[in-house]
């Protein structure tokens, strides 16, 4: 072995407390063949005279005490890499920032950059050539979720040349979004912005369009994930459905309306909105006579096209990904059991912020005219309360839910707009109006539209001689207030899409305890999951407006491209490995990874051994230390090489 | 376990080895090497006799001892060789020394070949990936004495072309018209038009007779499995089978307790084996 | 005096480059072994070291909730505060044993951890 | 406690030998072999395999059948064997099971009844080996003679909770005053004397039953080489502090390391020390419930029992 | 027969401060804090314990647990290293006070392999030197325990192999018989007053029959593996019963470092138990699990070093038996051997009740 040592001056910034022809002369090491000082190491003629060492007195090591290896530990490598050696056999020890710019005296600071020189070498003695591995990639995303933020994932991943598989659990892509009637604080009427979106994501090359299917399971890994996915029967075939709409029309069966959150009726068969995409009809077998009595026949009778039948069952197909986009979205918090005093549910005329937009809107059930559920009347009085299961610690939802306040302005105007002689009044814990264009908008709901803002909380919703009578607390006032209203909004809180954990476990990926999926860092890596390889889109991950969703689906969708595009992920050499002679299978490290990156296979003798995936570790060595056998070490900083620098400080 | 006397010096300090240098680093395989050393004391290095078949235990100071075969010739006084494949503790710090290095040599130890017995008879050496390093020695003795033998056949194979050592010596030796050798890997790949097949195929190809032969045979245990098929098939008799075992030592003077297999001990009544001899010892290879 | 730190590579070593950066003068026992995670540091490393004479060892990372790999400080926590209390039943006093957790920008704190610690070890000897 | 001790033992199963025999023959149906204890001339019981009911006869369960056999279920992970098991004993068994080391569905566990076990290695370094021990659970003799029953109880017994009428603490170990008593200073001084005598046989070890590495355990291998293979006080220590750190959260306090110790050293008081710790910290106990999270496999974010720096 | 020699039991202590000023005494003591065990310690003014036997063998007066066999360090200098070795330590005299018949004649056991007569092998140097440099004072058993099989080899409890003084209690005190010149040196001090006294009767202990037929039995069962398996089911691998044990002397060679610049080659004890003993490299184990490791104990202690070397490697001290962490007790297995039918079959039967099939009982 033969270890080249060399100590940076710095300038004087080293020199000037360290003594550095001493602390070069520590090597006086074992298997050093090669010491000198250099003015400046990082500097061109530095690293020239670091690779000319290199190849003169043919060393295979190489330790650098200089600044912080944070600085140029990267510009060393790749110097050493020039020379001829592995970029990992040069390891850097800092005395500057850590010896020669803390201590004042030359004594002290010459001995520890000695100390600190010498575990160097003891530690990059014990160092390996370290080589990246390639693993090849599946081109095509799965993109779980066809609201806006998987919409626009798609289409910028599409865009970008890759083949995207869309799955949507429910008739139509679009999800909430096209449920809005118009959006803030511009009022851009939502389906005319959205509609186009979707249709171009249905008809673009690269997008494969899933609807009424889900992510059954998923295995395998970054670059190579393998995914079932069930297509649910909906006894239409969806090939030959035109959308014409006559089954709709002739189906004897009532259904409960799911586009239009529950305001409204529909039939057991229908396409699920006008502007649908897919336009597909789609059968509600919990609904449909057909199944319900087993006789009926109706909608199979007037297809013209043949699309209807009932014998269709759930069909799975395997695909392989290299990348995964979840965007599964967001519901409305169901508040009823949470609210008994707002009526649980039991007054019509309490309605959530959602079903409102649907009264709001002209595609809505009410054809754009409000009217309210109870009676059909037009409402004079409305009254929006804010914070209905967001910032409500008394019902476990602590957090907010960033747009209600935004909504409620929104529907404030729509309200007036609509019913010109109509009152709103608002119940507001604090306005919360951060965006772009925002807090002048919940202004002008006060002060173009007359909305009536009212700080405080509603204790209680009572029915009053076909009114609601509205109580609450003016906080600002102090005093007690009650409102006969026509009609109640909740702006109902964000909740997880239903069965978002579940499908967080299918993907082995985290989530909070709203089943809000867990990004791998708040800061720097917002739309990456602990996975490799999958990425977050929109509400799934938290509480979020359209652009901040459009603009995460971007960002993830960036991501996605970025990783598939070179074909082959790069993985990183310094990762855990696994002697697997030795390992006895107790999978303690499967236990603590905090990646996942830990997978069972059968060793020779046909004992179980856990081996890395190397293209999800990170390299962080929670598994090394719970390994009782130490038979997983992390490499670069394997146990002998930390033991050995440790112990030659001690020597 | 032969007539051959127990090479080596009647050491007062059985277990502490002689400094010696580095001389050569031979890169044989991505794997193996093959290290040229010498004593440092000359007189030592003067004194310094073995035969084939016998090993030496080579020290890393700070890593261990480890044991392997001499694979050079009886007949260099000036140097011997070894040639070690990278795999533990030991063999890892060995892999990082270099030309001028120092090391220390316990060597030799064990039995050898009782090269003696054999004169006059027809040799055939078979060898598989790191068990040419004993038989190397060997070939080379024989070539060295090439009067006092018979035929010699020489059967080296590896996985690939790329796993064969002593790429100079196998030139050497398919060159000379007193020895028959072919090397042989184990499936064709493109750049190698030599022979193709296992070894104990090819052994079998050869159609030699057992008479007044002598068969030895080292390698992976798989191969030396067959080997031992394939000579049995050929009509070799157990007593003219000989082979090298290999186990984990530490003191290599049949002391330490390790090495044994029955009453035997490998690193002084081995590593050198007739198969009738172990056809005598316990089961537990 | 030897003092041994092992510091996550991504906050505490970090803080000790700032602290450097900031040329916050400190005592020069305390030799530090970047680590990339508390992760990473075994218990066992700092028993070794204590066994092999050091006068004391400092542990330092990122703030629990901060960690650059999510949970290794979580599990890093659990293990060295057993440690910290174990220690006076393998012989060892508990102050020659600290761990903390100094943020890359917390350079003043770091400094002043190292002053706190070397002093206070320095006091038992 | 958890649910695991409910599920799994249950306290006073099988007094009698004539049933613990029963037991053993019925549990063949299933098992291959059953562990349990035999009869010796030397006045204790042994370790012994019951591989049909002729065998069987030779079964007994006595206050000398001290040994964990546990320690040798990870080596038959691929049978299944019954095993006659003290409370200690199947703390191991889940505790084993929650490390997916023993399946339970392949263990036919025979829970008995223990009296608290008497400690044979005192009294044949007293009596002298083979003094015959008679005990019917409340009085001993000894060669023949009365003893006090409760002098010769078995340290770990003494505080356990699961024993017939026994009371205290746990780790009742007969040096703990002292140690406690003794400043940090005193204790490494108190370890070095006592592991100067440590001649590395890694009875310790081996006679543990959540020790299944044992065969590439770090007290012996170079790479990584934590630990020098020569036998000192100082490499005692080291192979202790392996153990014991390697025993966190794991251990259920079965005190079998300290009884294989042939030299006398008592392991237990960092056993218990630990033990306390964990538990103090954790609120845990090893081996009561085999779902259980062992504590330093797994982290909460807040709300751990110490006070968080 | 040298005259005899007595010593007055309140006189001992005495005595050994007198030997302890001429060199090293090791005496058994029982040790605070250890539950009543006994070992060989050097000694310092503490009683000595006459009356258990210690819990591991004197051995390690002749092959310590560890022993440097020489140092080495990487000298300083860019590209000019060397490996200088020095050599180990050099022994100094020493007195065993206190070894039993069963120790001593261990000592003669270890010395055909360590110091064999010349020319009919290797010399260690290290234990020469030691072993020169010792005395052994032997204590005779006038009382032995159930785990005591010495009787099994014809000899006695005051078997003289090995020995330089062999002591007898008596009432009162100690007869001392010197065996060797070196013992006559001790004999000779003046605090030992001339005696006529009888002899004590000698304790004897329980006997194998047939314990020599091993050696040919143990091959006809070596394939029986099933038989091994049972035999061994409950031995847990550790390795007591080897470095309890008087005569087995397996050893470990292995280098540590002291920092990254000097270290030591060491010489430490290592058992034929372990599993890591006989790992090689590639992983492949040639006796892998506990019963081959076992298999191979008895038959290195009863067939192989019989053959070799003329004499089994065992000489019935009892404290593999006594220390075993699972009562294993080798009697049994031996006995279990001498019974199984050669080539195995039959029922692998387990281990007998101790103490009982084939031994004859004991006295004292």
């Amino acid at each position: 072995m033969r270890i080249g040592v060399f100590v940076c001056q710095c300038g004087t910034n080293i020199a000037a407390t360290v003594d550095t022809e001493k602390a070069a002369a520590a090597g006086s090491l074992r298997d050093v063949h090669h010491a000198e000082t250099i003015q400046y190491t990082c500097s061109d003629p530095g690293q020239r005279a670091i690779i000319d060492a290199i190849r003169e007195k043919e060393l295979t090591r190489v330790v650098i005490a200089a600044c912080s290896p944070r600085m140029h530990e990267t510009t060393f490598r790749r110097a050493v890499t020039r020379a001829g050696l592995n970029p990992f056999m040069m390891d850097m020890v800092n005395i500057r920032e850590h010896c020669s710019w803390v201590h004042s005296d030359v004594d002290t600071a010459t001995g520890k950059a000695i100390d600190l020189t010498s575990m160097g070498v003891a530690r990059v003695r014990k160092q390996a050539s370290l080589f990246s591995s390639k693993v090849p990639v599946t081109n095509r995303v799965l993109v779980i979720g066809g609201g806006v933020a998987g919409i626009q994932a798609a289409l910028d991943i599409a865009d970008a040349g890759l083949p995207v598989t869309m799955v949507e659990r429910g008739p139509s892509i679009g999800g909430n979004m096209a449920r809005l009637d118009k959006t803030f604080p511009t009022l851009d009427c939502s389906s005319c912005i959205l509609t186009p979106r979707m249709v171009e994501a249905n008809q673009h090359e690269q997008i494969d369009l899933m609807v009424n299917s889900e992510v059954d399971t998923v295995r395998g890994h970054v670059g190579n994930f393998e995914v079932d996915i069930r297509k649910k029967a909906t006894c239409v075939i969806e090939e030959k459905c035109t959308g014409c709409m006559i089954c709709q029309e002739k189906c004897p069966s009532r259904a409960p309306d799911e586009f239009n959150a529950g305001v409204g009726e529909s039939k057991a068969i229908s396409v699920p909105f006008p502007q649908a995409v897919p336009l597909v009809a789609n059968l509600r077998k919990e609904h449909c006579r057909q199944f319900i009595r087993g006789k009926c026949g109706v909608c199979k009778k007037v297809c013209k096209s043949g699309a209807i039948d009932y014998e269709q069952e759930d069909e799975v197909t395997t695909e392989r990904f290299g990348a995964i986009v979840v965007a599964t979205g967001y519901e409305p918090y169901d508040w009823r059991e949470a609210y008994p005093d707002y009526g649980g549910g039991q007054y019509p005329d309490v309605i959530t912020s959602l079903q409102y937009e649907r009264l709001l809107s002209a595609s809505g059930p009410t054809g754009g005219h409000v009217r309210r559920p109870s009676d059909g009347e037009e409402p004079r009085q409305v009254v929006f309360i804010s914070c209905v299961g967001s910032r409500d610690e008394s019902v476990g939802r602590p957090f907010c839910c960033s747009v209600g306040c935004m909504y409620i302005a929104k529907q404030a105007i729509l309200t007036k707009e609509h019913i010109p002689e109509s009152q709103s009044y608002v119940f507001y814990i604090d306005i919360r109006a951060g965006g772009k264009g925002y807090e002048e908008f919940t202004r002008r709901a006060q002060k173009e539209y007359g909305a009536v803002y009212l700080r405080g909380r509603v204790g209680k919703i009572y029915p009053s001689k076909g009114k609601l009578m509205v109580m609450g607390t003016d906080t600002l006032s102090g005093e007690q207030v009650e409102i006969e209203a026509d009609l109640v909004v909740l702006a109902a809180g964000f909740a997880a899409a239903e069965g978002a954990g579940e499908l967080a476990r299918k993907l082995n990926i985290s989530y909070d305890q709203y089943e809000f999926l867990s990004e791998s860092h708040p800061k720097l890596r917002p739309v990456e999951t602990n996975t490799g390889g999958i990425f977050l889109a929109g509400a799934c991950q938290g509480p979020k407006d359209i652009p901040g969703s459009v603009a995460q689906a971007s960002a993830a969708a960036a991501k996605a491209i970025g990783l598939l595009s070179k074909g082959e992920l790069e993985t990183s050499p310094m990762v855990a490995a696994v002697n697997q002679t030795r390992c006895t299978g107790c999978f303690k490290c499967r236990d603590v990874c905090p990646y996942n990156a830990i997978e069972a296979v059968e060793a020779r003798d046909g004992h179980q051994t856990a081996r890395v995936v190397d293209s999800l570790c990170h390299g962080c060595g929670v598994c090394n230390v719970a390994c009782p056998p130490a038979v997983i070490s992390l490499k670069g900083y394997t146990d002998n090489q930390l033991i050995a620098e440790t112990l030659e400080l001690l020597r | 376990m032969t007539t051959i006397p127990k090479a080596g010096k009647k050491a007062t300090e059985p277990l502490r080895p002689e400094p010696a240098t580095i001389l050569k680093v031979i890169t044989e395989t991505v794997n193996i090497n093959t290290y040229r050393v010498s004593f440092d004391d000359p007189a030592v290095m003067d004194a310094f006799t073995f035969l084939p078949g016998q090993i030496g235990q080579l020290s890393v100071m700070g890593a261990g001892e480890s044991t392997f075969a001499i694979s050079s010739a009886p007949s260099h006084h000036d140097y011997l060789e070894f040639s070690i494949m990278k795999a533990g503790v030991v063999t890892s710090a060995i892999h990082e020394l270099t030309a001028g290095d120092r090391i220390a040599l316990r060597a030799p130890l064990g039995c050898a070949f009782p090269t003696d017995e054999w004169k006059g008879r027809n040799i055939v050496l078979v060898a598989g990936g790191i068990g040419m390093a004993p038989l190397r020695s060997l070939l080379l003795y024989i070539l060295d004495n090439r009067g006092d033998y018979g035929d010699l056949t020489l059967i080296y194979g590896a996985r690939t072309p790329a796993d064969l050592c002593y790429v100079e010596g196998r030139g050497e030796w398919a060159g000379r018209t007193d020895v028959d050798f072919v090397s042989t890997i184990d499936a064709a790949c493109p750049g190698w038009d030599g022979c193709v097949g296992l070894v104990p195929s090819v052994l079998e190809e050869k159609a030699l007779s057992p008479a007044k032969a002598v068969a030895v045979t080292c390698g992976p245990p798989i191969m030396i499995k067959y080997t031992l098929q394939s000579l049995d098939k050929m009509g070799f008799r157990e007593e003219q089978i000989y082979t090298t075992l290999e186990r984990r030592m530490k003191c290599g003077i049949g002391i330490c307790g390790r090495c044994n297999v029955g009453p035997k001990y490998v690193c002084t009544d081995g590593p050198v084996f007739s198969l009738s001899e172990l056809r005598e010892l316990p089961d537990e290879l | 005096m030897k003092l041994i730190g092992f510091l996550c590579n991504w906050c505490s070593y970090a803080g000790a480059d700032m602290a450097g950066t900031s040329r916050i003068q400190q005592p020069g026992d305390l030799h530090i072994v970047r680590m990339p995670c508390t992760g990473r540091i075994n218990p066992l490393l700092i028993l070794k070291a204590f066994q092999e004479g050091a006068d004391g060892v400092l542990v330092s990372g990122c703030h629990p909730g901060d960690c650059h790999y999510n949970d290794g400080n979580y599990y890093a926590r659990r293990r060295l505060e057993l440690l910290a209390r174990m220690l006076p039943a393998f012989g060892i006093a508990s102050e020659r044993f600290q761990y903390t957790w100094v943020s890359a920008s917390e350079g003043a704190r770091w400094a002043q951890v190292v002053d706190d610690f070397t002093e206070r070890v320095r006091s038992l000897q | 406690m958890g649910t695991g001790r409910g599920r799994f033992y249950r306290k006073g199963q099988v007094p009698p030998v004539s049933e613990l025999k029963s037991k053993i023959i019925e549990a063949l149906d299933e098992a291959e072999f059953v562990l349990g204890w035999t009869a010796t001339g030397s006045g204790a019981a042994a370790p012994a395999r019951f591989h049909n009911a002729g065998e069987a006869e030779d079964a007994v369960f006595d206050s000398t059948c001290v040994h964990n056999l546990a320690v040798q279920l990870p080596r038959l992970k691929d049978k299944t064997v019954g095993i006659v098991a003290k409370s200690c004993d199947a703390r191991s068994i889940v505790q084993l099971a929650a490390e997916r080391e023993v399946d339970l569905e392949r263990v036919k566990l025979i829970a008995v009844d223990c009296p608290g076990m008497i400690d044979v290695k005192s009294i044949r370094r007293s009596f002298g080996f083979g003094a015959s021990i008679e005990d019917d659970g409340t009085s001993l003799r000894i060669a023949s003679a009365e003893a006090e029953r409760e002098e010769f109880i078995v340290a770990k017994c003494r505080g356990c909770e699961d024993r017939d009428g026994g009371a205290g603490d746990p780790g009742n170990h007969p040096l703990r005053e002292k140690f406690y008593s003794m400043s940090a200073v005193e204790r490494r001084a108190f370890w070095r004397d006592h592991y100067s005598r440590c001649i590395r046989c890694y009875a310790c070890r081996e006679a543990c039953p959540m020790c299944f590495c044992r065969d590439v355990c770090i007290m012996q291998t170079r790479d990584p080489h934590w630990i020098g293979g020569g036998v000192n006080s100082a490499e005692a220590e080291m192979m202790q502090l392996i153990r014991v750190n390697h025993l966190a959260g794991r251990c259920s306090g079965c005190g079998e390391c300290e009884r294989a110790c042939p030299v006398g050293i008592p392991l237990m008081l960092l056993i218990d020390e630990q033990n306390r710790v964990i538990q103090e910290m954790f609120g845990y106990r090893a081996g009561i419930d085999p779902e259980a999270k062992p504590p330093l496999l797994s982290f909460n974010i807040k709300g751990d029992i110490w006070e968080e720096e | 027969m040298k005259a005899s020699k007595f010593i007055d039991r309140d006189r001992i202590g005495e005595l050994l401060g007198q030997l302890a000023d001429r060199s090293e005494v090791w005496a058994p003591r029982e040790l605070p804090g250890s539950g009543g065990t006994v070992m060989f310690e050097r000694w310092r003014g503490d009683p000595v314990d006459f009356d258990h036997i210690s819990a591991v063998s004197a051995k390690d007066m002749v092959l310590p647990r560890t022993e440097v066999l020489f140092g080495f360090n990487y000298a300083f200098g860019a590209g000019s290293e060397r490996v200088k070795i020095k050599s180990g330590d050099a022994a100094g005299s020493s007195i065993l006070f206190g070894a039993r018949a069963c120790d001593a004649r261990a000592l003669t056991v270890l010395d055909t392999l360590f110091d064999p007569p010349e020319g009919e092998g290797y010399n260690d140097p290290g234990y020469r030197a030691r072993r020169t440099g010792l005395t052994v004072v032997t204590l005779a058993c006038t009382s032995c325990d159930a785990a005591c099989f010495c009787s099994s080899f014809g000899k006695g409890t005051a078997d003289k192999a090995g020995s330089d003084v062999i002591l007898y209690p008596v009432e009162g005190g100690l007869i001392a018989e010197a065996v060797s010149d070196k013992g006559g040196a001790i004999t000779g001090l003046p605090i030992f007053e001339e005696s006529s006294r009888e002899l004590p009767e000698l304790a004897v202990t329980a006997r194998i029959k047939g314990i020599e037929e091993l050696e040919k039995k143990l091959p006809l069962v070596f394939d029986d593996l099933e038989f091994w398996e049972e035999i061994s089911a409950a031995c847990n691998s550790c390795g007591f019963c080897t470095h309890g044990c008087p005569t087995c002397h397996c050893f470990n060679i292995h280098d540590e470092m002291r920092g990254d610049r000097e270290g030591e080659r060491l010489r430490s004890w290592d058992a034929c138990m372990f599993y890591l003993y006989t790992q090689e490299t590639s992983g492949y184990n040639p006796r892998p699990t506990p019963a081959h490791r076992y298999r191979n104990r008895i038959n290195h202690k009863f067939s192989y070093y019989p053959e070799n070397q003329g004499e089994i490697l065992c000489t019935g001290c009892g404290r593999c038996i006594r220390g075993c962490p699972v009562d294993l007790d080798i009697r049994d297995v031996l006995m279990a051997v001498l019974e199984r039918p050669a080539g195995g079959g039959g029922p692998a039967g387990g281990v007998g009740p101790a103490g009982g099939v084939g031994l004859a009982g004991g006295s004292g």
